[in-house]
């Protein structure tokens, strides 16, 4: 599956999110036990574990959803305060949601360019006569987000709502959606859930040339194990909220705990 | 300065040194706290049964007085217009379900909400059209309410109790205790407990939606029933009651949209708070603060508490 | 049927991007200015005029108004009525203090006062939600509506409490008073709500509307992506009063020409904005143009419609009937087109590009 | 001014012609990112310069190959401009070609560069590259995925374009030198290498010289009067000399602009955007069209649907009366305006026809039915017999003679034989130069004194000068009974019923005809749908008693008409069966251009022929089949047969074959 003369990853870049010793609990439930771990620049990072496990939590930790009780967070080396989720979205990180959650009255093209609202900045004047510098801008993005919807191959249903449109191709606006933003990191939260063989190969093809493309991280949580084998870097492995490995695919796959807790288990 | 003293400390002062008044105002907001949580009992027994919010519990309670009251003015003896009340407060639940609830359902909640403005606006164009606009004397005597007042004296003046604020809190109170028995002890009040949990584990139990919706709007129109007889006792029948039924959303803010209980709480809070707040405050801006404050009261409370009284703390998901 | 798409292909994102993509569709809103601004004028009676014109241009902008908070951005407000009692109150005391600057920039100047007074009551929209904040819409309501009875000053200490309408003009004919004729008063309206029309769809179809939709579509996913949640809403409240202000304003000094304007403003009117939006359609601005033809016409209809016909109706049963046909109405709207009006215009517009074929 | 004789001998010397007339009108079109992308000619003029001057910098010299391999995109059309300014040859090659397909045509064109779209292309070449041994270089259109890939050897477009920017800007000879170039192209060249996907064996490259193209373009040009304000939707395949001529070679010679779709999943849809003029398919992409039409105007209410029925009647009885021009009363003219208010209009909209003023079709036989139905819309649909061989046309129909039955008269300046076995020969001014290093086939289909084989049975009908073509001349056969049996003929016939998606006829030296049939998914689907017929495949649905029912009633409505025409009594089919699995191109039973593969069906399928000649009931059967995915599988299957009634030759048919 990998282009030829492909090396990303293996040669390991400075670390972009740093989770040091993260706690979460929600009423005296814990959902993340004091787990660290890092992801570096240009890399794809899964995060896997049973259901349960707090992968989805680590997530909105790391786009400021959750605050932690305990722990640090430090993006691009800076320790993060306690903020509104749209802060993490202007230094650069953006996600995708298991369940998607796209705009679901809006067209695909007014959803893709939703994910543009951070880069524009024409004002309220401008924007009530939609001319001059606001049309400009418009269009300036719109071909941007055209660019995106070319990547994706999602051309033919530009303009659909994207309330009418098949699960597999939601996924894939969602992800255009994100990519708008232009993130430095981008969290996809089981990108490939519910899809078939075929919609899981394009996915992950997707998933690759942004990496490639684009450059952008990428930190990932896929059930298919199969899946995370081929397109991660390296795998971090949470177990009821705890973390009990980090490594490589391989080393990962051959860690008896990992084994026991979840690679043993069919699905 | 002079208003900060006005505003913080003068009340207060007054108070101290009128606590027969005080014990008076707080009686009084008491009483319509009851009514409000009265409507608000009927909202909270529609939206936990079928996730409908009532708009038009209000003019339910308007309907039912009026049908009393005609009923009562076509020469029927009172306790037989009751009955016939309640068979048209049947009717009612049966038509709703039948005409609004049974096409709409699996429609967003908004909608829902919506559909009860619907009702709401029918039924007051019928009342108008079938009982006139004017306001009705409600036939307190013939129901055998009581009337007049009792004063006694205490903490150096005198406290006026109309006794049929006396009956009131009381019918509210048991008609409040049956239906936690209906609820509790009954094979449709746990039908109806298990629908607000799941429409399945309603089915479940072998009653149908359809019945339980007819049931619980029904049971919301006794509420209504009663709720009319104790308002109009106290003042008069009119559409202007259902104005005053708005504030029983304030009430559910702050009891929660399903509980019980809560209704009955936020309604004496609202009832208690607007009362002294009135009596206490109104006149620094020139009175009339009635209107508006139980509103406040309730937004001053979302904001640090948006789950309400007895709600449990909202974890957001993804 | 009438649309001929083939060919009609765009070579730049401007045009792809246009309100009306769609050659026919241009024309056919050309069509009904020009109906509008010249052949209601030309054969519509006075009557015609002020009597179904004037308010349903009223209603339309204050439904646009609503219909950018509630269909739009998702918030629901039972406080329209009073953002209208702002603006015209507002549009009152500015004239009164400054005759001399022409009416037509106080209507409009009126309506950011109203803004201003929305966004205050629209800050707890950050933490509640959906019928929630209803109610919190309602203490707005409510209270303005206390305001205007109990601060004399708002009515200039007028012993009827009511707002009086002086006359003012524009290039020295009447727009507003006794002597202003329905014609006037009429195109003065016309051209405030066709301009405010035109706003307001640029808005919604740029970045704020985006913001405004996502925000009512999935606010968390709106928030992530890095949207404010406050300020779009904020926003959402300050355009939304700004439109129900002018409405306002435009209802005291073009239509009603003065009087009891507590009465006009109160809970029922937010109501009946809110029923306009509601079966106008929800998140579309023409369907704002529907609800406010509807339910402003209705009563119109019922009262001189039905005596026209032979049924003989007294005042207060028309006013009966007109409650029942509307509550039916909108339960038989619901359930037949629970999104309203624009819906069934959407759906016929679509047919008619597809026809013959059904979909 | 596309009706003079063109100067200009060559396609490059075309685009500068443009840009120097209307260098300011569009010359392509593409949507991409959302919009329609246009280049003027004179835009194109620029980019063919700096593309070509990049191209020679990478080594494309006079003579030279380059492989064109990918969909319909403006940068691809401009490889093969600039390749030709070069006096190099560009070699379309289909872009649904397996690796396999393309290695041969790109080995034997023995290609220097190939201009390929995107990375499953540039994949698909690097794969076969170590046969490739004279290939070089690969440009592309399409980034995509193909950043990491060692660029040595590969390179973008855009940067090859640049590259000759640079160097024009650099070196003011360079654009000289490519003038000249360009300037020393000469007529009698080689314009292009077109390889026809061919039914049987390899595929044969045929060479076309650019003036003989020019020469039938601008007949064809003229014929149909197309000028600069026509548009085109170049959709077809780009290796296909449909494309090349229509599109291509007569958009340069007239001067009008070609649009080239966003993606292949957004052809209808780009369609109706762009609403051509001039528009061409082949019968199936009309009948599939129809059979669409006909879906969805089930589910019309009732009301509409009879309006549609009733004005599709009344355009059956006057639309082809009104647009040839015929005699038509008063009342017929109101009642088809009406018609084309509230039905006819409408409808070419939602096509995407509004504009259509000549449209053809070719390739295959098509229904009468059908071909009325569009006519009768007041579409200027006309029918074309031509080869790549002859590039394009051998025989066209002008407005006003009009047939579904024949393919028309002589195009301008062809002229044609019929051979004593029956065979079309021809002569034409866009005549190929012989197959690409490949004499020995080019001796077999051209005769020395410059004929060219068709390999098509076919007569010219008695009484006028329009040509009809029965079938391939090699497939027409004959019964054991001596009667003729032209399979196609009788194929097309079974075609013409929506049901019925593909039919192979077998017949040659047996006793009777039977047949094969492939219902159609999308029309027998949606019967079954509204007769609450339950299916979970279509091998269910192809063994359902009334899906046999329904085919058997059209197998004996072929027969009946079969009966009633002259020599085609005895070609009735007497049995046939509905196969289990759909025919395709990735299992070799169609070419890639949808044809049968009769051959190897037959060989495919042994024992079903053997069940349908030996009497049985039903037979047994196992098949390979390639999945979507390119795994491989078997299928098997108990396959039904059916007996069909056979018609008595009506008298007078019989009395013909009696004289024949």
């Amino acid at each position: 599956m990998r282009a030829p003369g492909d090396g990303h990853g293996t040669t390991a870049g400075e670390v972009l999110l740093a989770v040091e010793g993260v706690s979460l609990s929600f009423g005296g439930v814990k959902a993340i036990t004091d787990v660290s771990f890092d992801i570096r620049k240009g890399e794809i990072r899964a995060i896997i574990g049973p259901n349960g496990a707090g992968k989805t939590s680590m997530l909105n930790v790391i786009n400021g959803f959750y605050h932690p009780q305990q722990g640090r967070i430090a993006f691009k080396g800076e320790t993060r305060k306690r903020m509104r989720p749209y802060v993490a979205a202007s230094q650069g990180i953006a996600r995708t949601f298991q369940n998607v959650a796209l705009f679901k009255g809006m067209s695909t093209i007014d959803n893709i360019m939703a994910g543009r609202t951070l880069k524009m900045k024409t004002g309220f004047f401008w924007q009530c006569l939609r001319h001059g510098p606001a049309l400009n801008e418009e269009i300036e993005h719109r071909k941007f987000v055209e660019e995106i919807i070319d990547f994706l191959e999602i051309q033919a249903i530009r303009k659909m709502p994207v309330g009418k449109l098949p699960y597999g191709l939601q996924k894939r606006v969602e992800l255009g959606r994100a990519l708008a933003m232009q993130p430095d990191l981008l969290l996809l939260d089981e990108p490939m859930a519910g899809m078939n063989l075929e919609e899981k190969e394009d996915m992950s093809r997707f998933i690759i040339d942004v990496n490639n493309q684009y450059g952008t991280t990428i930190a990932l949580i896929e059930h298919d194990m199969g899946v995370v084998m081929d397109l991660s870097d390296r795998v971090v492995v949470l177990e009821y909220g705890r973390k009990i490995a980090d490594g490589t695919p391989a080393e990962v796959s051959a860690d008896q705990k990992v084994i026991d807790a979840y690679l043993g288990v069919p699905h | 300065m002079d208003i900060l003293y006005k505003v913080l400390i003068d009340p207060f002062v007054q108070m101290g040194a009128a606590p027969d008044l005080l014990v008076q105002t707080v009686w009084e907001g008491l009483v319509s706290g009851v009514l409000y949580a009265l409507i608000a009992l009927g909202f909270v027994l529609i939206f936990k049964a079928s996730g409908v919010f009532n708009f038009a519990q209000g003019i339910m309670v308007v309907f039912a007085g009026l049908t009393l009251v005609g009923f009562h003015e076509m020469g029927v003896p009172a306790i037989l217009a009751v009955i016939l009340t309640l068979g048209v407060m049947f009717l009612l639940a049966v038509s709703v379900e039948r005409v609004v609830l049974r096409p709409l359902v699996n429609q967003p909640d908004i909608i829902l909400f919506m559909a009860t403005f619907g009702i709401t606006y029918l039924l007051i164009g019928f009342g108008e059209l079938i009982f006139g606009g004017n306001p009705k004397r409600m036939i307190a005597e013939e129901l055998y309410l009581p009337t007049g007042s009792i004063e006694f004296q205490t903490l150096g003046g005198f406290v006026q109790l109309q006794k049929i604020d006396i009956a009131a809190a009381v019918i509210a109170a048991i008609m409040i205790a049956a239906l936690a028995f209906f609820f509790q002890t009954t094979r449709i009040g746990r039908a109806l407990r298990a629908v607000a949990d799941s429409h399945k584990a309603a089915l479940s139990v072998g009653i149908s939606l359809n019945q339980i919706w007819v049931i619980v709007w029904f049971t919301a129109g006794i509420v209504a029933l009663v709720t009319g007889i104790m308002w109009g006792a106290r003042s008069d029948v009119s559409f202007a009651l259902q104005v005053i039924a708005l504030k029983a959303l304030p009430v559910l803010i702050l009891g929660g949209f399903t509980s019980v209980p809560g209704a009955i709480v936020g309604g004496l809070i609202i009832g208690i708070g607007e009362k002294i707040g009135e009596f206490y405050w109104g006149p620094l801006v020139g009175g009339g603060i009635e209107s508006w404050l139980a509103y406040f009261i309730a937004l001053g409370f979302l904001l640090f508490r948006p789950q309400g009284l007895f709600g449990e703390k909202i974890i957001e998901r993804i | 049927m009438f649309y001929r798409e083939a060919g009609q292909y765009k070579t730049s994102y401007a045009a792809d991007m246009a309100v009306f993509p769609i050659r026919q569709d241009l024309i056919g809103v050309l069509l009904m200015l020009a109906v509008a601004y010249v052949a209601i004028p030309m054969f519509g009676s006075e009557f015609f005029l002020s009597s179904v014109m004037i308010p349903f241009l009223v209603f339309s902008l204050a439904a646009i108004g609503l219909n950018v908070l509630t269909g739009y951005t998702g918030l629901i407000s039972l406080g329209t009525g009073a953002f209208m009692g702002v603006g015209a109150y507002a549009c009152y005391k500015l004239t009164t203090i400054f005759p001399g600057v022409n009416i037509i920039v106080w209507i409009v100047v009126s309506g950011f006062f109203s803004a201003l007074v929305g966004v205050l009551f629209g800050i707890p929209s950050l933490r509640i939600k959906g019928f929630y904040l209803a109610v919190a819409t309602l203490a707005a309501q409510f209270f303005l509506q206390w305001c205007f009875v109990r601060i004399p000053w708002l009515y200039n200490y007028n012993a009827s409490g009511a707002i009086e309408v002086a006359q003012r003009t524009l290039f020295d004919i009447p727009i507003t008073g006794a002597r202003a004729t329905p014609e006037t008063r009429y195109f003065v309206l016309l051209t405030i709500v066709v301009v405010l029309t035109w706003f307001a769809s640029n808005l919604v179809h740029g970045r704020i509307g985006r913001a405004w939709m996502a925000v009512r579509d999935m606010d968390i996913a709106a928030e992530l992506m890095g949207i404010k949640l406050l300020d779009t809403k904020l926003l959402a409240f300050a355009v939304s009063s700004f439109y129900a202000g002018v409405a306002g304003a435009c209802m005291m000094f073009l239509w009603y020409g003065g009087g009891e304007a507590s009465d006009a403003f109160n809970i029922n009117q937010s109501f009946n904005i809110l029923f306009m939006v509601i079966i106008g359609g929800l998140g579309s601005l023409i369907g704002s143009f529907f609800g406010a033809a509807f339910i402003s016409t209705l009563p119109t209809v019922l009262k001189f419609g039905l005596p026209a016909i032979g049924i003989p109706l007294a005042g207060a049963t028309a006013e009966h009937l007109t409650h029942i046909v509307v509550g039916g109405l909108i339960i038989f709207f619901l359930i037949v087109e629970p999104h309203g009006l624009a819906r069934l215009w959407q759906i016929g517009k679509q047919k008619l590009r597809m026809w013959p074929f059904p979909y | 001014m596309s009706g003079m004789p063109s100067r200009e001998d060559t396609f490059p010397k075309l685009m500068a012609r443009n840009a120097a007339i209307r260098g300011g009108r569009a010359a392509m079109r593409r949507k991409d990112l959302g919009i329609w992308q246009t280049w003027t000619w004179s835009e194109v003029d620029e980019i063919v310069r700096a593309y070509a001057q990049g191209l020679r910098e990478l080594g494309l010299e006079r003579g030279d190959t380059i492989a064109i391999v990918g969909s319909n995109r403006p940068k691809l059309y401009w490889s093969i401009l600039a390749a030709q300014c070069l006096g190099a040859i560009p070699v379309p090659v289909y872009a649904d070609s397996v690796a396999e397909e393309m290695a041969y045509v790109l080995e034997h064109a023995q290609v220097k560069l190939a201009a390929v779209e995107d990375q499953e292309q540039v994949d698909k070449v690097l794969s076969i590259s170590d046969r490739l041994t004279g290939l070089t270089h690969v440009v592309y259109d399409w980034s995509r995925g193909l950043r990491d890939y060692d660029h040595t050897r590969l390179h973008a477009i855009d940067d090859v374009i640049e590259a000759g920017r640079a160097a024009f800007a650099k070196d003011p000879s360079a654009r000289a030198a490519l003038d000249a170039s360009i300037a020393e192209g000469k007529g009698e060249d080689i314009s292009i290498i077109l390889y026809t996907s061919g039914t049987t064996g390899r595929s044969k490259g045929v060479m076309l010289s650019a003036e003989r193209s020019i020469a039938a373009a601008t007949d064809t040009v003229t014929f149909d009067k197309l000028d600069e304000n026509d548009e085109v939707l170049a959709y077809l395949p780009l290796a296909w000399v449909g494309d090349h001529y229509l599109n291509f070679a007569q958009g340069l010679v007239a001067g009008f602009c070609m649009s080239c779709p966003e993606s292949p999943e957004t052809v209808q849809q780009d369609l109706c955007e762009i609403g051509p003029t001039f528009y061409f398919a082949p019968p199936r992409v009309y009948e599939n069209l129809l059979t669409r039409v006909m879906i969805r105007m089930e589910d019309a209410s009732a009301p509409k649907r009879k309006m549609f029925a009733y004005f599709i009647d009344v355009a059956k009885r006057w639309g082809e009366k009104i647009l040839n021009g015929e005699s038509v009363p008063f009342s017929g003219r109101m009642l088809y305006a009406l018609g084309e208010v509230l039905i006819y209009g409408p409808l070419k909209n939602v096509l995407g026809f509004s504009r259509m003023r000549v449209g053809y079709t070719a390739g295959e036989a098509i229904g009468p039915e059908l071909f009325s139905f569009y006519r009768s819309l007041g579409l200027n649909l006309k029918q074309l017999y031509g080869q790549t061989e002859a590039f394009l046309y051998v025989t066209a129909q002008p407005d006003g003679q009009i047939r579904a039955d024949t393919v028309g008269p002589l195009a301008p300046n062809v002229e044609v034989r019929i051979t004593d076995t029956g065979e079309v020969v021809f002569r034409s001014p866009g005549m190929f130069l012989g197959y690409f290093r490949d004499p020995e086939r080019t001796a077999e289909t051209m005769t020395p004194d410059g004929w060219v084989k068709t390999g098509d049975a076919g007569f010219f009908e008695p009484g006028s000068n329009h040509l009809k073509i029965i079938d391939r001349a090699k497939d027409v056969g004959r019964l054991a009974t001596g009667a003729l049996f032209p399979p196609k003929y009788v194929e097309n016939k079974m075609k013409f019923y929506p049901n019925v998606k593909e039919v192979v006829a077998f017949g040659d030296k047996r006793d009777f005809v039977t047949c094969f049939v492939n219902i159609d998914m999308t029309a027998v689907g949606n019967w079954a749908e509204r007769n609450n017929v339950s299916y979970a495949s279509y091998q269910e649905l192809a063994a359902h008693p009334q899906v046999y029912d329904m085919i058997a009633a059209h197998v004996e409505e072929v027969n009946r008409s079969l009966a009633a025409e002259p020599m085609m009594g005895g070609a009735q089919i007497k049995r046939f069966l509905i196969l289990h699995k759909e025919l395709d191109a990735d299992d070799g039973e169609l070419t890639r251009t949808q044809k049968v593969r009769r051959g190897f069906i037959a060989e495919r399928y042994q024992p079903l022929i053997d069940a349908l000649y030996s009497g049985a009931a039903e037979a047994d059967i196992s098949t390979e089949v390639t999945f979507e995915d390119g795994r491989k599988g078997v299928i098997s299957a108990r396959v039904k047969i059916r007996d069909c009634k056979i018609w008595p030759a009506s008298r007078e048919a019989a009395a013909t074959e009696k004289a024949a």
